[in-house]
């Protein structure tokens, strides 16, 4: 996908994943790989895997095969096979989106980013901190504790926090989830930014209507594997069709 | 190294800064360890049993539940928002995130000990100013033993269900070595007996302490999502 | 798949096992209460040490030992099998425990004239016997199996090294337990027909715990294979 | 002479039989091919 894209090398490359809980088979054999600027869109019903997926690449979870290769742009390195638990190099190069904020509701917002500006050993934290809440319009709200922010500056601090490190992937685990339309509209316009940034990114979500538009890549993934996997060649409506089909030959 | 304890740090200043925003947990504890070094005394038969006697027992219950109690925070604090994530999405090392948490938790039951010390001064009338010196080596050694195995438990007991009673389960049997022999020498030290009486448990209490924090820091990382 | 045949022939030597080791008891039962003398000092009740001692060997040694083993191992290996043997052998050593801990008792009240006293003895026997059960509690309080078997290696680990602090610990204490009298040189030993008596008991337990552990063991598997059957099948 | 506490033996091999033989018992039955 890659290569036919732009020829440059991938940032993002996956092979084989497989992983497992117990008796079921979250993660069946998936491959990809996604160059600079490309993102993918990753669609599936819940309990389709997709968040296991996301996991992995993430370095949260060890695949029980396959591999998470992060190379291009900024050199190699981040390869972990899969005896072996992601290295330091590896979670320098990923920022994690989810509905879940990650941050802690009683320190203000530039204490949660100036702590993870130290956990990343940004030369600067505060500095990290505040420019960060800048990229996402916050600034004023710094020494507010995120207990008193509406669900969407919360998303857009967590966008912030995911960011303080300058990853050059991004991973978006149903990231419009609990959103109303506006904080939904200003996300999506944060997250053409960061595209036009030319960040590779990977989003799951099993809510067709979102994200399509952000994706250059589109998969469908049904019981832990990919049922396929494409650059954007149809509409919502050509989408919605084969999603359907999709998931109904699972039963 | 450097990079480890600075990690360590990090996360130990961010528990100890939220918990000093709410206070929460320190105030509850606080009150548990006033009732029970309270009712212990009060229950005491005073013709039968001297509260000298009484009095070391008292102390390592009281300090060692207050403490396992207030152990859940550490990672319970995490769940909400699933803050954890952060941590573990991050570059810091699994022995920086048990090295941080253990040393928020150490500070934790240290400032409630710091309190109630005093309390149970007064309450059961022992002189400490003369022995507060091992005594508070003695304590400083008990805490850094039920604190390690308890903060790796913890680890695992918030995910666990009914967490809380968990966490008791789970470290109750592991009290022994440093309970036991701390208040076999805090006895000693209110009697007055010499060094040579209570060094035998002073050993094995290091010795505990030197096995679990190495052990603990190790296996430290199976008790996190993989 | 062949994880269901090969785990119910295992399940079937087990049973074997099993079969032999309970023979092996009941000869020990009638070998120690009929042919083997009533000693001097303590009577019959001295006849308890029988079946006391080789269940102590078993839950506070071998059993321990097993769990400590197979958890390191699993940890290091992540073999869902090693997981399955220490906790086999996490339940059948809290049985040999509970033993342990009955006529224990039983003893203490014929020669100490208590049944419980904080002796040190006692006292290591029912924390280790804590740990067992926190063992199978944390067992049944965590659903999914890679972090049940995860949450239990790392407390069957702890648990192996609290055991020798266990043991200093009651030591530092006055201890009224009598001390090991087998094969202690520079000790009277135990008269040779109830050295035998005792020998062959601890051959008997030992058997009985290793078909006890092999029935539990495949049984486990046999129980994983299935779920993982049903689990295919449904995709 | 020895002292007379025959009934303390009878009650702690009892006991321990009636354990170990419910435990076998109990293992053996809920491991039986279904």
């Amino acid at each position: 996908m890659a290569s036919s894209a732009s020829g440059a090398a991938a940032v993002l490359e996956v092979t084989g994943l497989a992983k497992r809980f117990g008796h079921v088979r979250a993660l069946r054999g998936i491959g990809f790989s996604l160059g600079p600027g490309e993102s993918l869109a990753v669609f599936g019903p819940n309990g389709a895997g997709k968040t296991t997926l996301l996991r992995v690449l993430a370095g949260l979870l060890k695949p029980d095969a396959g591999t998470v290769r992060f190379g291009g742009a900024r050199g190699d390195g981040g390869v972990a096979p899969a005896s072996r638990g992601p290295d330091a190099a590896h979670r320098r190069r990923v920022g994690l989106i989810s509905h879940y904020s990650l941050l802690y509701d009683g320190l203000t917002a530039g204490e949660n980013l100036a702590f993870y500006a130290r956990l990343y050993a940004l030369a600067e934290p505060r500095a990290a901190a505040r420019r960060a809440l800048e990229g996402v319009g916050l600034e004023a709200r710094a020494g507010d504790p995120v207990s008193t922010f509406s669900r969407g500056m919360v998303q857009r601090l967590a966008i912030a926090r995911a960011l303080l490190h300058d990853p050059d992937v991004l991973l978006l685990d149903e990231p419009f989830s609990g959103l109303d339309q506006r904080a939904a509209a200003t996300l999506r316009a944060l997250l053409g930014r960061l595209r036009s940034e030319r960040r590779t990114m990977v989003l799951v979500t099993h809510n067709i209507d979102e994200g399509l538009e952000l994706a250059t890549h589109v998969a469908i993934q049904v019981a832990g594997a990919f049922a396929s996997l494409g650059a954007r060649d149809g509409d919502l409506a050509a989408y919605r069709a084969r999603y359907a089909e999709a998931t109904a030959r699972d039963g | 190294m450097g990079e480890v304890l600075a990690q360590a740090w990090a996360i130990a200043a961010k528990d100890l800064l939220l918990e000093f925003r709410s206070r929460t947990a320190f105030l509850s504890a606080l009150v548990f360890t006033a009732l029970v070094l309270a009712i212990f005394n009060f229950a005491r038969d005073p013709t039968a049993v001297s509260s000298v006697d009484l009095a070391p027992s008292v102390l390592w219950i009281t300090f060692s539940f207050a403490g396992v109690l207030g152990l859940n925070r550490a990672f319970g604090l995490e769940k909400e928002n699933r803050a954890i994530d952060g941590l573990l999405l991050s570059p810091a090392s699994r022995t920086a995130l048990f090295l941080g948490k253990t040393l928020a938790n150490l500070v934790f039951v240290g400032a409630v000990e710091a309190i109630a010390l005093p309390l149970f001064a007064l309450f059961f009338n022992v002189p400490l100013l003369e022995i507060l010196g091992p005594l508070v080596l003695v304590i400083a050694l008990a805490t850094v033993g039920f604190v390690t195995v308890g903060t790796l438990m913890s680890s695992m007991a918030v995910n666990t269900r009914f967490g809380e009673m968990m966490l008791l389960v789970l470290v109750l049997p592991f009290l022994l070595t440093p309970v036991s022999t701390a208040a076999e020498m805090t006895a000693r030290l209110f009697a007055h007996r010499p060094f040579a009486e209570w060094a035998p448990w002073l050993k094995l209490l290091a010795a505990y302490d030197i096995a679990f924090v190495v052990l603990c820091t190790l296996v430290f990382e199976f008790t996190l999502e993989e | 798949m062949t994880a269901i045949p090969s785990a119910e022939r295992a399940l079937k030597r087990g049973g074997i096992l099993m079969a032999i080791g309970l023979a092996a008891v009941a000869v020990v039962y009638v070998r120690a209460l009929v042919f083997t003398p009533e000693e001097a000092t303590q009577g019959l009740a001295q006849k308890i040490f029988y079946i006391h001692v080789p269940s102590a060997w078993v839950a506070l040694y071998l059993a321990y030992a097993i769990v400590g083993i197979f958890s390191v191992l699993y940890l290091l290996l992540k073999d869902p099998r090693l997981d399955l043997v220490a906790s086999s052998s996490a339940e059948v050593g809290t049985v040999f425990a509970t033993v342990v801990l009955i006529t224990g008792p039983i003893w203490g009240k014929t020669v100490w004239g208590t049944w419980w006293t904080w002796d040190a003895r006692l006292t290591s026997t029912l924390f280790l016997y804590f740990i067992y059960l926190a063992y199978l509690v944390l067992r049944s309080a965590v659903e999914e199996p890679g972090r049940r078997a995860r949450y239990c290696a790392v407390l069957g680990i702890l648990g192996a090294l609290l055991v020798p602090f266990i043991h200093m610990t009651v030591y530092l204490f006055r201890t009224l337990h009598p001390m090991p009298v087998v094969l202690q040189p520079g000790r009277p030993q135990l008269p040779g027909s109830m050295l035998i008596t005792l020998l062959s008991s601890f051959v008997a337990f030992t058997v009985f715990y290793a078909g006890l552990l092999a029935r539990r063991y495949a049984w486990a598997r046999l129980r994983a294979a299935r779920a993982q059957e049903e689990a295919d099948a449904s995709r | 002479m020895p002292p007379a506490n025959g009934g303390y033996m009878v009650a702690a091999y009892v006991a321990a039989g009636v354990i170990y033989l419910a435990y076998s018992v109990w293992l053996y039955w809920r491991s039986r091919d279904r």
